[in-house]
């Protein structure tokens, strides 16, 4: 016997009551998490420590715009090696003339410089204030969603990947791979993930790729699990049957009929797994095993937040705020996800 | 090869089109799978056989839970044989196993709903065959699945719907036109009016009917109610406990069962009549545990200790012309049991 | 009508129903009589609305629903009338299962799967007739021999998931027939049956019946089913009540346009039957 | 159902020998193993030249690979994990004295969960639509939706810090030897009461909207409606025929909570420097004391192991469907 999947919370089930306010809510969820991805990826555009354009001894330069560049995901290597455009070799803060021409971005300062007195309040020149070194909190608030973006994003992409896989083998070849995938997810799930992330962390040491691969590799069973489970049940559905004979082959069959059956629930347990991520990732940030100490995370804000908890309180409100924000953002979207992809409530409402 | 080659090369009519024998079919019983030493094996079914002219129309009946649905799926190959053969027009289709040969041979489902992919409208689920049809041109496919459409009379306005936008003889029709799509020469139907409502079932059937008779198909058709058989089928074959225990023409059986069993099935259909007639007692036994000789014998007034000791075969009644088989030893002693259930 | 309701049991009376408010009604005006020790079959196509009388006359309806209209059981001179709709929910437990008793349509489904035959057999036996715990136990194999259970002993022992289809509704009518009730409402109570077995339950119904002058409303689509236990059919086509005859005028010409498509329906299979019969010799 | 336990019980011995091999290769990776040479830990500073030799000598990493496995697997199967770096002590006894406030807290937490989401959730389905319905259910996506982490520092800064009622660090006081059993226990009890709430208020917002929907759906079914038509009175339907089809889910869900509650203890733990596991793989970490950290991870997915085992005979034992699968 295998237990049963672990279900997330379903939440508001009676329908038609709340449709209204669900989709305002939907609405409003998917718009911060894209302002979210858009600030991760456009994050020195938005506060960086040098100019977006400036002049400097004559030539333009972009420097923000071409660490923006290099940051993308897949084309960020070939904007590094191709260098289209004029990559700055200078300080802009203190190398550029004071009345040279220089666009800043709206935070003029970048997440790990430390630009004030420690611990100033929210002002005109720092929004959020500084922290206990001096450094700007909305900068760091910036470059910290850069981190737990990306951490999200990729960790479940990996885990998506490997869970379909090992998932969908058991559930579709069934007896000895089965048994052996089965075994494996077991296996996995015995350890708490945060023990075993943990540990594996003290073997490969700090890095976003570290973690992202750590997370991935150990958040992959429950979809696996899902996906087994879906598979496993679709097998004995009569609509594989009827496909089976007029002829459909066993990939066909897997690919077409059980593999979209399947990914609806996997997609929901990504849009919640995301937000596990999130906050596996702060709370290593929090011990100090995470990314590292050269990186803005809001775990680390955290954490630095925590240090003052006596003497200034206030400094956590930025990160808590964020962290949160973000978690049921993620919440929100995995549950409308859950309805909408349900065939039987989802395309035909929509449809009719 | 078209419809025609076929027909001229069999002069002779006796050839068969679906030629099954002694087919059998078991399951691991899962109940006992585990450390137990006799882990026994469901026996679905046991030795079957049966043979279907070009154009014939078979009706196989019995209880829930006899083994007519697992010889459809064996048919089939959904499930794997332990023996015997399935042969159409003289060739073993487990031997070819071509898809081609597979796809003469086509299944109409018991829950139209549950045999449809939720995901897929009405025009995919239609269509979808057709992919695996190497005759079939990708331009061909629209034509082909208007006309199934067409034939199993479901209204062309509503081939976008999604299957649970549509009601119960709507799908089953859906389930008819898939099954036809790829102009099968045998088609297998599962209970496919069990599920609908008793004026659905009428229209339905007709429609079966009709497109058996004028389509010529060969059919076996699956059903726990011998009007229903009655209505389409020339012929029957009733099983219990995964053996075939008569056989033979429509209205012969109706008329005169030689088997107790089948004497009980067509009392029941009488429903308003049965407080004059005595009933069959008891449930059909497991068939993890079948019992000794005739599976019939726990529950049959007429019983000796033949049927207990020695298994009845499938053998011919009266005059040995006539089609009719049936397993049973007393046989001739079916007068007695009428005699029962009137007096009583 | 009128002369009948004088010593008629059990009277619905303008009934509509809606799901909830603003939805369209499943039941429009719906009215019915049942006399003591008559059986009545409410006949219909699915989704006519005739499962929710059922459930009202009753009352399990959700609490959402929208009702109109009144339900009064009137039963023999033992008790007083009971407005089902009107009274309070302690009146309607008293009520249920020991005047009115429903046995529905998947019989399997209709049992707690993790509890024992017999232990469900014994809790209503104790609910409902006050039996004590120890005579609880044996009174529950005897309702299961006496509803035709060759094995009590082991069907008291087995759960519900153990049991075929026919062996459920006998342990399901037993549940029901526990409180000796005046009305049986039987809801679709063959359709998920074989033939043979199908058989048997109705016998087993009649059977009961002729023991214990039990009021039968029957629900059905089966016109068939509806003629072997009924001696009068209501039709339902459309949420609304549109014939009310007694069984032997159910051949009569005059009868609505829904009714003779029931009856077209029910005999098409079995004229079928008949000709094919009647061509050979 | 002898036959379900046994078999239940055998299948556990494969992912046993799983978790052995998997800690064995983690072991393996090791820093200062054959395999890595020498790649750093955490912080600044990597694997110290003293650290390799007693790494190599403990784990005995210059063995064959198969004596070592054979070696691993007796050490785990014995609970000899060797000794601590950091004090010399057996690790097993280091573990032990963490072990117990962590599982007893683990289990309470659940218990007080179950007493508190139980009655909630089941008014939350008898209700449905209606306005408590409707805030039990934001407020439990809302607290759903907060870290523990977070909730630990709020809780430290509003009812530690601001209001004072509880001590937030350690798991007793420093005159705790002085004090009498009951003045002991309750010393533990407030000591506990801050990192439990952040273990308990996730873990209920979390808990209550799955039982009122399995509730609901149970509602629903044909058999709750037929025990209402035998006669049977409300209050009987709910408790004897609806709860316990409630529960049996809820069993799945406690065997998911353990290694969740267990692994997100680190960080609360830290943060109220309480003497649990959590901290103790944390302290360990940070002493890169790799026979206590090795000793953990297996510990706990034994652990895990045990309590998954002893769900599913549970629920097999609370439903009869699944004794014959």
């Amino acid at each position: 016997m295998t237990i049963a999947n672990p279900t997330n919370p379903i939440l508001w089930t009676d329908r038609a009551s709340a449709s209204k306010r669900r989709n305002w809510l939907t609405r409003s969820a998917a718009a911060i998490a894209i302002t979210f991805i858009l600030v991760a990826l456009l994050a020195p555009l938005l506060a960086w420590h040098q100019p977006i354009v400036c002049k400097y001894q004559g030539k333009y330069y972009f420097p923000a715009i071409s660490d923006t560049a290099s940051r993308l995901p897949l084309v960020g290597s070939w904007f590094q090696k191709a260098k289209p455009f004029r990559f700055p070799s200078f300080d802009a803060r203190t190398e550029l003339e004071p009345n040279a021409f220089a666009l800043w971005p709206p935070v003029p300062y970048g997440p790990m410089e430390m630009v004030a007195d420690a611990n100033c309040a929210a002002s005109r020149a720092h929004w959020l204030g500084t922290d206990d070194r001096g450094r700007d909190v909305l900068a760091r608030l910036i470059h910290g969603a850069c981190v737990s973006v990306r951490v999200g994003v990729y960790s479940m992409l990996l885990a998506g990947i490997v869970g379909i896989v090992i998932g969908g083998a058991a559930g579709f070849c069934g007896g000895a791979i089965d048994w052996m995938c089965s075994r494996l997810i077991e296996i996995m799930m015995c350890f708490p993930a945060f023990f075993l992330i943990l540990v594996v962390m003290v073997w490969i040491g700090n890095g976003v790729t570290g973690i992202i691969l750590v997370i991935g590799l150990t958040q992959w069973t429950s979809i696996a699990r899902l996906v087994r489970a879906e598979f496993l049940s679709g097998r004995e559905l009569d609509f594989v049957d009827a496909a089976r004979s007029y002829g459909a082959s066993g990939w066909y069959i897997a690919l077409r009929h059980l593999l979209p059956a399947a990914l609806a629930p996997t997609l929901v347990a990504l849009t919640f797994g995301v937000a596990d991520a999130i906050l596996l990732e702060a709370g290593l940030s929090w011990l100090g095993l995470g990314v590292g100490a050269d990186v803005a995370t809001w775990g680390g804000m955290l954490r630095d937040a925590y240090d003052q908890i006596r003497t200034h309180p206030g400094l956590m409100t930025a990160p808590c705020a964020a962290i949160f924000i973000s978690v049921l953002c993620c919440h929100i979207l995995g549950e409308q996800l859950r309805r909408s992809l349900d065939p039987r409530i989802g395309f035909g409402e929509s449809r009719s | 090869m078209t419809k025609s080659t076929h027909t001229s090369q069999e002069t002779e009519r006796q050839a068969p089109r679906l030629r099954i024998s002694n087919l059998h079919v078991s399951f691991a019983n899962r109940a006992h799978r585990w450390l137990q030493r006799n882990a026994s094996r469901i026996h679905a079914v046991h030795g079957v056989d049966l043979s279907l002219q070009p154009g014939a129309c078979l009706g196989l009946v019995g209880e829930s839970g006899c083994g007519k649905s697992t010889l459809a799926r064996a048919i089939m190959g959904l499930v794997p044989l332990d023996r015997g053969t399935v042969a159409l027009d003289g060739s073993d289709v487990q031997c070819t196993n071509s898809r081609s040969s597979r796809q003469r041979i086509q299944m109409i489902f018991q829950h139209a709903h549950a045999s449809m992919n939720p995901r897929m409208t009405v025009e995919s689920i239609v269509t979808d065959p057709l992919r695996f049809d190497d005759r079939c041109r990708k331009s061909e496919r629209t034509q082909r699945v208007a006309g199934a459409l067409q034939l199993a009379g479901f209204d062309e306005q509503l081939r976008g719907r999604y299957p649970h936008e549509l009601s119960g003889g709507q799908l089953q029709r859906v389930a008819i036109a898939r099954a036809l799509v790829l102009e099968p020469d045998v088609v297998i139907c599962d209970e496919p009016v069990s599920a609908l409502d008793v004026s659905a079932q009428a229209e339905i059937l007709a429609q079966l009917k009709d497109i058996q008779q004028t389509r010529s198909l060969t059919m076996i058709f699956i059903t726990h109610d011998l009007d229903i058989a009655a209505a389409i089928c020339d012929r029957l074959a009733v099983m219990y406990l995964g053996r075939i225990v008569e056989s033979g023409p429509t209205a012969e059986i109706l008329r005169h069962p030689k088997h107790p069993y089948t004497h009980y099935l067509s009392t029941a259909r009488n429903l308003e009549r049965t407080g004059g007639l005595a009933q069959l007692e008891g449930e059909p036994p497991s068939p993890t545990a079948p019992p000794a000789g005739c599976a019939f014998h726990p529950r049959c007034p007429i019983r000796t200790d033949q049927c207990i000791a020695q298994t009845p075969s499938l053998a011919s009644t009266g005059q040995p012309s006539s089609q009719h088989q049936v397993a049973c030893h007393h046989s001739d002693r079916i007068v007695e049991l009428q005699k029962i259930t009137t007096t009583d | 009508m009128s002369e009948r309701s004088a010593h008629s049991m059990f009277e619905v009376t303008d009934l509509s129903v809606r799901y909830a408010r603003g939805e369209a009604p499943v039941l429009r005006d719906v009215s019915l009589t049942i006399d003591r020790g008559e059986s009545i079959a409410l006949v219909g196509d699915s989704g006519c609305g005739k499962s929710t009388l059922a459930l009202a006359a009753i009352r399990l309806l959700p609490k959402t629903a929208c009702i109109r209209g009144s339900i009064v059981l009137r039963g023999d001179h033992r008790a007083m009338p009971v407005d089902i709709l009107g009274s309070d929910e302690r009146a309607i437990e008293r009520v249920r299962g020991r005047r009115i008793a429903m046995v529905f349509q998947d019989p399997i489904g209709s049992l707690n799967p993790v509890m024992r035959i017999e232990k469900q057999l014994a809790e209503v036996l104790r609910v409902v007739r006050g039996a004590s715990r120890s005579t609880a136990r044996r009174a529950a194999l005897e309702s299961l021999d006496r509803v035709g259970i060759a094995d009590p002993i082991r069907v008291g022992r087995a759960y519900p998931h153990e049991l075929s289809g026919g062996m459920a509704q006998r342990v399901a009518l037993a549940l029901a027939l526990a409180g000796e009730p005046e009305l049986l409402i039987a809801d679709e109570p063959t359709s998920a049956l074989d033939g043979i077995v199908q058989a048997q339950i109705v016998e087993l119904i009649r059977e009961t019946q002729r023991q214990t002058n039990l009021s039968l409303l029957l629900i059905t689509h089966d016109m068939a089913i509806a003629k072997s236990l009924a001696n009068r059919v209501c039709v339902i086509e459309a949420n609304r009540l549109v014939d009310d005859c007694p069984i032997d005028q159910l051949t009569a010409s005059n009868r609505h346009a829904a009714t003779e498509r029931l009856i077209q329906a029910a005999e098409f299979k079995r004229s079928a039957a008949i000709t094919l019969m009647e061509r050979t010799p | 159902m002898w036959h379900y336990i046994l078999k239940r019980i055998l299948l556990t011995i494969p992912t046993f020998v799983g978790i052995v091999l998997l800690t064995f290769l983690l072991i393996h990776q090791a820093p200062g193993s054959p395999a890595t040479g020498s790649a750093g830990g955490f912080g600044e500073s990597g694997v110290s030249a003293a650290d390799h030799a007693r790494l190599r000598a403990q784990f005995e990493l210059d063995a064959p690979i198969i004596v070592r496995f054979g070696h691993w697997m007796k050490r785990v199967v014995c609970f000899d994990f060797g000794q601590s770096f950091a004090d010399g002590r057996p690790v097993s006894q280091r573990i032990a004295e963490r072990l117990v406030p962590t599982l007893t807290l683990t289990f309470a937490i659940i218990a007080i969960a179950f007493a508190i989401v139980i009655p909630v959730a089941t008014y939350a389905a008898t209700h449905p639509g209606q306005l408590v319905d409707k805030i039990i259910l934001a407020a439990c996506v809302g607290f759903y939706a907060i870290p523990p982490y977070i909730l630990g520092m709020i809780l430290i800064l509003l009812v530690g810090v601001a209001l004072n009622w509880f001590p937030f660090a350690g798991l007793t006081s420093d005159d705790f030897a002085t004090l009498s059993t009951w003045q002991k226990f309750k010393d533990v009890i407030s000591h506990s009461a801050l990192i439990g709430s952040c273990f308990l208020i996730p873990l209920v917002a979390y808990l209550v909207p799955f039982v009122r929907a399995t509730m609901l759906s149970v509602l629903k079914e044909d058999f709750v409606r037929a025990a209402h038509a035998r006669g049977l009175s409300h209050r009987r339907v709910m408790l004897c025929h609806v709860l316990p089809n409630t529960l049996r889910p809820l069993l799945t869900v406690m065997g998911l909570i353990v290694p969740a509650v267990l692994g997100g203890s680190v960080v609360l733990e830290v943060m109220f420097s309480w003497p649990g596991m959590g901290r103790l793989l944390f302290e360990s970490i940070h002493d890169r004391d790799y026979p206590v950290i090795m000793g953990m991870t297996v510990l706990t997915a034994m652990i895990v192991l045990g309590v998954t085992l002893v769900v599913d005979l549970l629920y097999a034992w609370a439903d009869p469907r699944v004794r014959y699968v």
